[in-house]
C-alpha cells in the first residue's frame, strides 16, 4: 500500500534530488576520503601506525597542533567579542557615521591570505607606520614586536568579522524594537538591555559563526606563517608540505584525523549550546530595531572613539595595499615610498597582457560556475531536507554533506586526485584527473556545507503555510518550488552566492592539485610569483592582482548588498524591479538610516 | 458531500483527533468550534491534505480522497494566517491558482477584477506588494484568491481573526453573501462564538479533538448538548445548591436537584425589588457595577458572598440601575441548563 | 597560459609541456621560436614539486608530452615512478649524459646554487663566512642569515642536499649520521627565517639579514631590481648544480612531435640563444661557444659539489619529512 | 495626573499627532479608542517615552516628564504585539522588572508566582520558553510582566485583541479589577468598541491623530459629537432624505431636515405590521435574513431597493421573525442622531 513508505519517497521530485544527492555524495564527498584514507594507513594490507608515531614522537607537530587549536579556540573569543562590537556599533547604536563604519569594517570581506598580511604588515611590521612612530616615542620598542601569538590572533581577528557583519547583522535586524523598549520600560539601563535582552537573542547566531571562526583558525595558513615567527607556527603548512610529498601523506591524513576530531567536538558543543534553536521573534508583526541612541554621554564617547579607533584599524591595511600596488617591488618590500616608486607598469602589465588575463577569465568563471552549480544543486537538496525535516533520510543527508567541513580542504582534494586519477565507475569509467570539470568539482564539494548550512536557515524561515495555499491552488511541487519558494529564498541565495565566488576567485590548495594544465586559475599565477623561485620578484603585480581581486569582490558584494542588482534591474525593467525592492534581504546588513 | 469517516491524526504520541466522525452536506456552512488547542485546524488540514490520517478515511462526494494529493482536491482554503506568496503582487496572488490551471490571460484579467471587486480591493491596491497591505487587506487577498478559482469547497480557518469589530462585520457578511452565490460548500473554523452563530447553518463544537455537540447555532445556543458547551457559548451564571432546590419547588419546575446548573445571563431579569415574580426564583442583591456596552448593559450583582453578571437589553430597561442599587434577580425555572457531573445530559 | 586556438588535449599539432622554467617571458620567447621551428607549444607552469605531483597523479592518464626544467632530484623520483620514457636526443652525444640518467631525462642547463652575501655588509665577499657550515659554527653570523621556512622549494632542497649528502651515513636515519642530522638543527636554529611573501632582497636591502640562499640568474634579475649588489661565496667542496633536464612523457599521444622537440630544444643552436637571452650556462658543449659567455664564465667559477643525486633523490622526502617534524621548530 | 500638552508627533514629514491635548485623572480608567492607523499606539509610547514630541509638553503629577528616559518615567506597559523576550522563561519573562530593580529572590518568587494566578497562568506555564505558549497565553504574560511592577501608571496598547471572546471577557473583568484594586492610572488603546465602552471611565476618540470627541462610554455612545464618533461607535443606520422628512413632521420631533442623520440599530423597532406605532416613523419591508447571535438577532430587512439592519434584543422579541416574513420598521423621532455634512454638530 503506497501509504506505508515514507513521505518523500511518494515525491517524484524528492527521490530524484536524493538520488542525485547520493549519487554525488557517494562519488566526490565519501569515496574520495575512503579513498585516502585506506591509501595512507592500509600498508601492505595490514592498518599502519608510522604516522601516529611520527608525529606523536615530533615536538614541532605537537606545538604547531597545539598552537592551532589554541589559536582557533583565541579566535572563537576575540573574533566574537571584536564582531559583537562591530554589530553593535553599526547596527544597535546610533554612532555618527554608521554607513561609514560599515564600509570601513567590510573590507575584511573583500581580500584576505598573502595580501592581507602584507597589509597588516605596512603598519605594524618592522617597518610599518606604526611601528615607527611607536619606536621613535619609545625607543626601547623593538621593530619587530608585531609577531608570535599576539600578532597572529590581532590579524586573523580583524580578518574573520566578516560573518558576524553579514549573519549577526541579519539576525540583529529580526530582534523585535519593542522587546528593547519593555525592557527599558521595566528600568532596566541600555547596559542591562544588551546584556539581558539582545545578546540572549544573538547567542544562535553567534554560535553558529563561532564554527566558521573555529574553523578558520584551525586551518590557518598565510598569516602564522608570516607572523607567528620561531615560537608560533601552525599545523596548516606542515600539512600542505606533507600533503605535498608522496611518501609523507600518511601524516598529512593522520593530522587531517586529529584536526577533524576537534572540529567534530567543536560542532557538538556548539550543537548543545544552540539546541534552544534560533529565537524567532514571538510577535505577530515585529517592529524593526532603530538604532539606540546611548543615553551617557561618556559611554556615547567611549563607544565613538573606539568605534572610529577600530575603523582605522580596519581600514589602513587594504588603503596601503592599494596604494602600493602603485610602486615598485622594492616598496613593497620595503615599506617605504618616495617619489619615483610610483608606476603603472603593473596595472599595464595586469590588465593589458593577454597570457596576464587570462589566469583572471579562468578563475572568474571557474568561480562562477562552481559558485551556481552548488547554489542550484543544494536548492534542491535543502528543499528536499526541509520538507521532510524528521525523516531519516534528511538526517543522513545532513550529515553526509557535512563532511567537507570535517575532512581539511587539501585532504579532500587530495582524496578526489587520488581516487579520479584511475577509472572509476562510479563516474562512468572515466578518469577525471586531468580534465576541466574535476577543479569545479572540487570547488563545489568545498562550498557545500556552509552554503547547506545558511540556506536551510532561509528555507526554515518560509512559512509553511505558504507552499500548503499553493498546493490547494492547484500548483505542481515544481512549480510551487519555482514560483512561490524560490523567490522567497532568493535574497539569500544570492549573498551566498556572491561570498562563495569571492572566496574562491584567490584559491590556490585546491587548483593547485587539480587545474587543468590549460586553465590555471589567479591563485596558483599569484603563488607563482611570489613563491621567490622566478628571476624576477612579482610581488608588485600580485599586489596589483589583488587589488583588482579587491575590486571584483567589492562590484560582487555591492551588487548583493548595495543593492547594486536592484539598481540594474530597475533600469532594465522599471516595473518588475520596484516591486522586488519590497522583499527584505534576509542578510541585509545596512542599516536603512 | 464532505465526510470524515473515523479519522484519527497523530503527531508524533500526540492524538489531536481521536476519532472525528463529521458530515458536511452540500452548500452547507458548517462551522467547527472550540477553544484554543482543540484540533479544529488540524480537522481542516486532513481535509487539505497536509495531514496523514493515521486511521479513518475522507470522503468528498463520496469518494475516497483520503491518499489523494492536495493540489488534486480541488480544495479552496483560507489559511489562519494567511499565507500570502510574499513575493508577489496582489494581482499576482489572486491569479496564481488560474495561472497555473493556464487560463487563458483574458479571463484571468477578468476573474482577478471581478473577485477584486468582490472582496472590496481597488485596482490600485492590486498591484501593491502584499507587505504593503494593512491587515484587513491582505486577509481580503487570502479570501479573494480562494475564491477566484470557485472551488466547491472552501476551507476557511479563522479568516477574520485579526480585523477590527467594523471590518470584521462587513466581512462575515460578505463572505456569507459569496458563499451562498456561489453555493460554496463551507467549513469554517473559529473560536468565536459570536461569529459561529451568526453565520454558520451548523455548528461542531469541538474540545481536544472530539465533538461535544453538533447542530445548528440556536440548537447549540439553546440546548447545549454538555456542559462544556453550555459553558464555552455565551456567558452563563452557575447556579447554588439553594438556588436549584428552591427552583425545583416552583410550580411545574422540570428543575431536578442534585445536577449542575446554569442560566444564561442574559435570561436573568434585573427589577427592582419587591415586584410579582411571574414565576421566577426572585433573590435580592446590590448592584455592584454597571458596565455599559452600548446595545445592552452587564450588572455586576452582589448576592451575599457571590457576585452575578446580568445582561440587560437596553429595550428591557429603560430605568437603569447603579452602583449601589438595591435589586432583585429573577430566573425562569424553563430557563435552566443541567447536567450531570460529566458528560452529555441536557436539562431544559 | 590560455589554450591556443584550435587546440584540444592531446592535440596532435600542440605540445603540452609541463615546466618550472617558464615564467619570466622565457616562456613566451620560446613559443615564438618553437613557432618558427614549426611547433606549437602549451605551456604549464608551476612550481617543481607541483609538476611532479600533478605528473604522478596523471600516471594513468597523462596529459603533458614533454617535461623541462626540473631538477635531477625531481626526475630521479619521476624515473622511479616509471612517469617517463625513455629517449636519446639527437644531441646526447653533446652533453655529459653523467648529468642526467642517461637513458630518460637529459640535461639542457646547469645552475649554481649559492649563499650569496650582501656587499654592503660584506664588501667584495670579505669577512664573508667560506662555506655554508660556518654560518652556524661561527658566531657573528648568528640570525644574519636566512634560512628557508617552506622546504617544498627546488632551491631549498639542494641547498638541504648540499649540506646533508656531506653527512652520508648508510647507517644513520635517513642515510644521514646523527652529527649531520645535529648541524642541520644549528643550521636552523642559528638562521633567520624566511619570511612568506618577503624576497631575499628586499630583506636584505632592509638590513634584516645579510645572507642567504639564491640561484645565478635570480641574482642578476634581483641586484637590478633593489639596487643592491651581492657576492656569491665559493666553498672549497662546492656547490650544488642544480642541473635542468628534458624528458619525454611516457605515455604521450605525440611521441614524434615531442621527441623532435626535444632534439631541437636540446640543440646548440637554440641552447645558445637561450643562454643569451636568460643569462644561463647550457650544458651543450657545442652551445657553450655562442653562449653568454659571462653566464658560463661565472657558471664554471664554482666548483660542483660531488652529490649521488641517485641517493638524494631516494632520502630527500625522509630528509624534509624530518627536518618538518623535527628540526624545524 | 498625566496631561499631554499641545503635544506634536512627527514620523519625517508625516505628523502623527497634530496637537494634542488630554487630561487623565488618577486612577481613571482612561481610553482611547480610534481606526487602525489613528495614531493611538503613538500617544501612548510618546507618553512612555519612545517618541521625541516636535512640540508640547508631557506632565505626570505636574511634572514635565517630556525630556526624562523611559526607564526613570515609572511607567508600565503593555504592548500591542507583547514584546516578550524571546530569549527568556515565562517566569523569567515576569521576574526582568523586578531583577532589574533587585528586589530579594525571595519577593521576586513570590510575586512573581501571585500576578501568574492572578492572570490564569500555572506554575507549569512558567516554566516554558515563551515561543511555546498560546497567543492568549503569551497575551497574559506581557499583562503580567507590567502589572507585576505595581506601576502607578499602566499603559495597554491593544492588550486583548488576540484573545478568543470568553477568555477576553474574563481578563476584562480581570484587569478591571486589578486596576482598581491597587488604584492604577490606565490609559487603554483598543479598536474595539465594545471593549472600550464597557471597561472604561472615559473614552477618548481619535481620528487622524486629532481628538474628536472626549467623554464617558454613555455619552459617547448616545451623544456622540461627531458624525465619524457616531458611526465608528456602535453599528448605525443612516436615514434617507425621505425619513428624514417624515420624521421631522412628526409632532414634537426635534429632526431637522438637510442634515445627516443616524439611528443605533438597536433604536430600530421590529414588529409586525399595522400596529401601533406609538409616534414613530413606521416603514414596511419583507425580512431577508436572519442572524441568529445567541442574546440578540440582528435582521436584514429590505425596504424597497435598500437593507436595513436591525438588531432585536432576544426579551424583546418573544415571536421571532424568519427571512420572508413581512414586518415594519420602526424609528423615534427622539433616537435620531444628526450632524452638518462635516464637523462637530449633534443633533438628538
Ligand atoms: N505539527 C504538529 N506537531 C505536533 N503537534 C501539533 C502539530 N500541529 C498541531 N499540534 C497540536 O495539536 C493540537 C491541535 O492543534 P490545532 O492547530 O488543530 O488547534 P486549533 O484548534 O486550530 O487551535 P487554534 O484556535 O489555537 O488555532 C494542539 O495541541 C497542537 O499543539
Ligand atoms: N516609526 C514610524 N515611522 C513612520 N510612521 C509611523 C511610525 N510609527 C507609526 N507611524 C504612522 O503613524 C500613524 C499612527 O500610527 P499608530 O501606530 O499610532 O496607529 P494606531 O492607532 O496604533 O493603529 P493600530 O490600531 O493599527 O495599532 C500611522 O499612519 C503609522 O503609519
Ligand atoms: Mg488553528
Ligand atoms: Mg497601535
Amino acid at each position: 500500500m503506497i501509504r506505508r513508505l515514507p513521505a518523500w519517497a511518494r515525491s517524484p521530485m524528492a527521490v530524484i534530488t536524493l538520488a542525485v544527492t547520493a549519487w554525488f555524495s557517494l562519488a566526490f564527498l565519501v569515496l574520495p576520503n575512503l579513498q585516502l584514507l585506506a591509501e595512507v594507513f592500509l600498508a601492505d594490507g595490514g592498518l599502519s601506525t608510522r604516522a601516529w608515531g611520527r608525529l606523536l614522537g615530533s615536538e614541532r607537530a605537537m606545538s604547531s597542533l597545539r598552537n592551532s587549536v589554541l589559536l582557533a579556540l583565541t579566535l572563537s573569543v576575540t573574533v566574537n567579542v571584536v564582531g559583537v562590537f562591530v554589530v553593535l556599533a553599526t547596527r544597535y547604536f546610533a554612532l555618527r557615521g554608521r554607513r561609514i563604519l560599515w564600509l570601513g569594517y567590510a573590507t575584511s570581506l573583500i581580500y584576505g591570505g598573502i595580501v592581507m598580511v602584507a597589509g597588516y604588515d605596512f603598519v605594524y611590521g618592522s617597518s610599518g607606520i606604526l611601528t615607527r612612530l611607536l619606536t621613535t616615542v619609545l625607543p626601547f620598542v623593538p621593530e619587530d614586536w608585531f609577531v608570535g601569538y599576539p600578532a597572529v590572533v590581532f590579524v586573523m581577528t580583524f580578518a574573520s568579522t566578516g560573518n558576524h557583519l553579514l549573519f549577526l547583522n541579519a539576525s540583529m535586524a529580526r530582534i523585535d524594537q519593542q522587546t528593547v523598549e519593555s525592557a527599558r520600560q521595566m528600568g532596566a539601563s541600555q547596559w542591562t538591555v544588551l546584556r539581558r535582552v539582545v545578546l540572549p537573542t544573538l547567542l544562535p547566531t553567534i554560535f553558529a559563526v563561532t564554527v566558521l571562526t573555529f574553523l578558520g583558525g584551525l586551518g590557518a595558513l598565510a598569516v602564522p606563517e608570516v607572523l607567528g615567527g620561531r615560537d608560533f607556527q601552525t599545523i596548516a603548512p606542515m600539512m600542505l608540505t606533507f600533503a605535498n610529498t608522496p611518501s609523507s601523506r600518511d601524516l598529512a591524513a593522520a593530522l587531517a584525523i586529529i584536526l577533524a576530531l576537534f572540529t567534530i567536538a567543536m560542532l557538538l558543543i556548539l550543537n548543545r549550546l544552540e539546541r534552544g534553536g534560533t529565537y524567532f521573534s514571538v510577535a505577530k508583526v515585529s517592529t524593526q530595531l532603530t538604532p539606540q541612541k546611548i543615553g551617557n554621554p561618556v559611554a556615547n564617547a567611549v563607544m565613538h572613539v573606539i568605534a572610529y579607533a577600530l575603523l582605522v584599524v580596519y581600514v589602513l591595511p587594504p588603503a596601503l595595499i592599494v596604494l602600493f600596488s602603485f610602486t615598485d617591488a622594492r616598496s613593497i618590500s620595503t615599506g617605504t615610498l618616495r617619489a619615483d616608486s610610483f608606476t603603472l607598469e603593473n596595472y599595464a602589465t595586469a590588465l593589458l597582457e593577454p597570457t596576464a588575463r587570462w589566469p583572471f577569465v579562468v578563475s572568474i568563471s571557474y568561480s562562477a560556475v562552481a559558485a551556481l552549480v552548488v547554489i542550484l544543486g543544494l536548492l534542491f537538496v535543502v528543499r528536499l531536507v526541509t520538507r521532510f525535516p524528521r525523516s531519516r533520510m534528511s538526517t543522513i543527508v545532513e550529515y553526509v554533506l557535512h563532511i567537507p567541513w570535517v575532512m581539511p580542504g587539501t585532504m579532500m582534494v587530495l582524496g578526489l586526485l587520488l581516487l579520479f586519477s584511475t577509472p572509476q565507475g562510479v563516474v562512468g569509467g572515466r578518469v577525471l584527473s586531468g580534465t576541466v570539470g574535476i577543479l569545479a568539482v572540487a570547488y563545489v564539494v568545498g562550498k557545500i556545507p556552509f552554503t547547506f548550512r545558511l540556506l536551510k536557515a532561509a528555507f526554515l524561515g518560509i512559512n509553511r503555510n505558504v507552499e500548503e495555499a499553493a498546493s490547494l491552488l492547484g500548483a505542481s511541487q515544481l512549480y510551487t518550488f519555482r514560483r512561490v519558494i524560490l523567490p522567497l529564498v532568493l535574497p539569500t541565495a544570492a549573498a551566498i552566492t556572491a561570498l562563495n565566488f569571492n572566496s574562491m576567485l584567490d584559491d590556490y590548495d585546491t587548483a593547485v592539485f587539480l587545474a587543468h594544465p590549460f586553465y590555471q586559475p589567479l591563485g596558483i599565477f599569484i603563488r607563482n610569483a611570489t613563491s621567490g623561485e622566478t628571476n624576477a620578484d612579482a610581488s608588485a603585480l600580485v599586489f596589483v592582482y589583488s587589488v583588482i581581486l579587491m575590486v571584483i569582490a567589492t562590484i560582487t558584494l555591492w551588487l548583493i548588498y548595495g543593492g547594486g542588482a536592484a539598481r540594474i534591474l530597475r533600469l532594465l525593467s522599471p516595473r518588475r524591479a520596484r516591486r522586488r525592492s519590497g522583499d527584505a534581504l534576509p542578510l541585509d546588513p545596512a542599516d536603512q538610516a | 458531500m464532505i465526510t470524515f469517516e473515523n479519522v484519527t491524526v497523530r503527531f508524533g504520541d500526540f492524538t489531536a483527533l481521536p476519532d472525528l466522525s463529521l458530515h458536511v452536506e452540500e452548500g452547507e456552512f458548517f462551522t467547527l468550534l472550540g477553544p484554543s488547542g482543540c484540533g479544529k485546524s488540524t480537522a481542516l488540514r486532513t481535509l487539505a491534505g497536509f495531514n496523514d490520517p493515521a486511521s479513518g478515511r475522507l470522503l468528498v462526494d463520496g469518494r475516497d480522497v483520503t491518499a489523494l494529493p492536495s493540489d488534486r482536491r480541488g480544495i479552496g482554503m483560507v489559511f489562519q494566517n494567511y499565507a500570502l506568496f510574499p513575493s508577489m503582487s496582489v494581482r499576482e496572488n489572486i491569479a496564481f491558482g488560474l495561472k497555473v490551471a493556464k487560463r487563458p490571460k483574458d479571463e484571468v484579467h477578468e476573474r482577478v477584477h471581478e473577485i477584486a471587486e468582490q472582496v472590496a480591493l481597488t485596482p490600485a491596491q492590486l498591484d501593491k506588494g502584499v507587505a504593503e497591505l494593512s491587515g484587513g487587506q491582505q486577509q481580503r487577498v487570502a479570501i479573494a484568491r480562494a475564491l477566484v478559482l470557485r472551488p466547491r469547497i472552501l476551507l476557511l480557518d479563522e479568516p477574520l481573526s485579526n480585523l477590527d469589530a467594523k471590518l470584521r462585520n462587513q466581512l462575515r457578511v460578505q463572505l456569507k453573501e459569496l458563499q451562498q452565490q456561489f453555493g460554496i460548500t463551507s467549513i469554517y473554523v473559529t473560536h468565536d462564538q459570536d461569529e459561529a452563530m451568526s453565520m454558520s447553518d451548523r455548528i461542531a463544537v469541538l474540545d481536544h479533538g472530539r465533538i461535544e455537540q453538533v447542530g445548528t447555532p440556536r440548537e447549540v445556543y439553546e440546548r447545549s448538548a454538555t456542559e462544556f458547551v453550555c459553558t464555552f457559548i455565551g456567558s452563563v451564571h452557575r447556579l447554588g445548591e439553594q438556588a436549584v432546590s428552591r427552583l425545583s419547588q416552583l410550580p411545574g419546575s422540570p428543575v431536578a436537584e442534585g445536577l449542575r446548573s446554569y442560566v444564561r445571563v442574559e435570561r436573568l431579569t434585573l427589577r427592582e425589588r419587591h415586584r410579582p415574580n411571574d414565576g421566577r426564583l426572585v433573590v435580592d442583591g446590590v448592584v455592584d457595577r454597571a458596565d455599559y456596552h452600548g446595545y445592552f448593559t452587564q450588572y455586576a450583582v452582589r448576592l451575599g458572598d457571590r457576585s452575578v453578571s446580568v445582561r440587560v437589553p437596553w429595550s428591557a430597561t429603560e430605568s437603569a440601575f447603579a452602583a449601589g442599587d438595591e435589586v432583585a434577580i429573577g430566573v425562569a425555572p424553563e430557563d435552566v441548563l443541567q447536567y450531570e457531573r460529566s458528560g452529555p445530559e441536557a436539562g431544559a | 597560459t590560455p589554450p591556443q586556438s584550435g587546440s584540444g588535449d592531446g592535440d596532435s599539432e600542440t605540445l603540452t609541456i609541463y615546466s618550472n622554467s617558464v615564467s619570466d617571458g622565457r616562456g613566451e620567447w620560446l613559443q615564438e621560436k618553437a613557432a618558427e621551428a614549426g611547433f606549437t607549444l602549451q605551456f604549464v607552469d608551476l612550481g617543481g614539486g607541483d609538476i611532479q605531483n600533478r605528473l604522478l597523479a596523471e600516471a594513468a592518464n597523462p596529459i603533458a608530452d614533454v617535461v623541462f626544467g626540473l631538477n635531477n632530484v625531481y626526475f630521479e623520483k619521476l624515473r622511479a615512478a616509471e612517469v617517463l620514457e625513455a629517449y636519446s636526443p639527437s644531441w646526447s652525444g653533446e652533453v655529459d649524459a653523467s648529468l642526467g640518467d642517461g637513458e630518460q631525462f637529459w640535461p639542457i642547463v646547469r645552475e649554481p646554487i649559492m649563499l650569496i652575501t650582501n656587499d654592503e655588509v660584506f664588501p667584495g665577499g670579505e669577512g664573508a663566512p667560506a662555506d655554508w657550515p660556518e654560518l652556524w659554527t661561527v658566531p657573528e653570523f648568528e640570525g644574519r642569515y636566512e634560512v628557508p621556512t617552506a622546504l617544498g622549494g627546488a632551491t631549498t632542497q639542494m641547498v638541504l642536499s648540499g649540506i646533508l649528502a656531506r653527512f652520508r651515513d648508510d647507517a644513520g636515519e635517513h642515510g644521514i649520521s646523527a652529527d649531520g642530522w645535529a648541524q642541520i638543527g644549528e643550521f636552523f636554529a642559528k638562521g633567520s627565517p624566511a619570511v612568506e611573501g618577503t624576497d631575499l632582497f628586499a630583506r636584505m636591502a632592509e638590513g634584516e639579514v645579510d645572507m642567504g640562499q639564491m640561484w645565478l640568474a635570480g641574482k642578476f634579475s634581483r641586484e637590478e631590481e633593489y639596487g643592491i649588489t651581492t657576492t656569491a661565496i665559493s666553498p672549497e667542496i662546492g656547490v650544488p648544480y642544480a642541473v635542468q633536464h628534458v624528458a619525454k612523457v611516457a605515455g604521450t599521444k605525440n611521441a614524434e612531435a615531442a621527441e623532435a622537440f626535444i632534439d631541437w630544444f636540446g640543440g646548440a643552436e637554440l641552447q645558445a640563444a637561450w643562454s643569451n637571452e636568460f643569462f644561463t650556462a647550457p650544458t651543450n658543449e657545442v652551445a657553450l661557444q655562442d653562449a653568454d659567455q659571462d653566464a658560463v664564465e661565472l657558471t664554471d667559477s664554482f666548483t660542483p659539489q660531488d652529490i649521488d643525486w641517485t641517493f638524494v633523490a631516494e632520502n630527500l622526502d625522509g630528509w624534509i619529512e624530518k627536518i618538518e617534524l623535527d628540526v624545524l621548530g
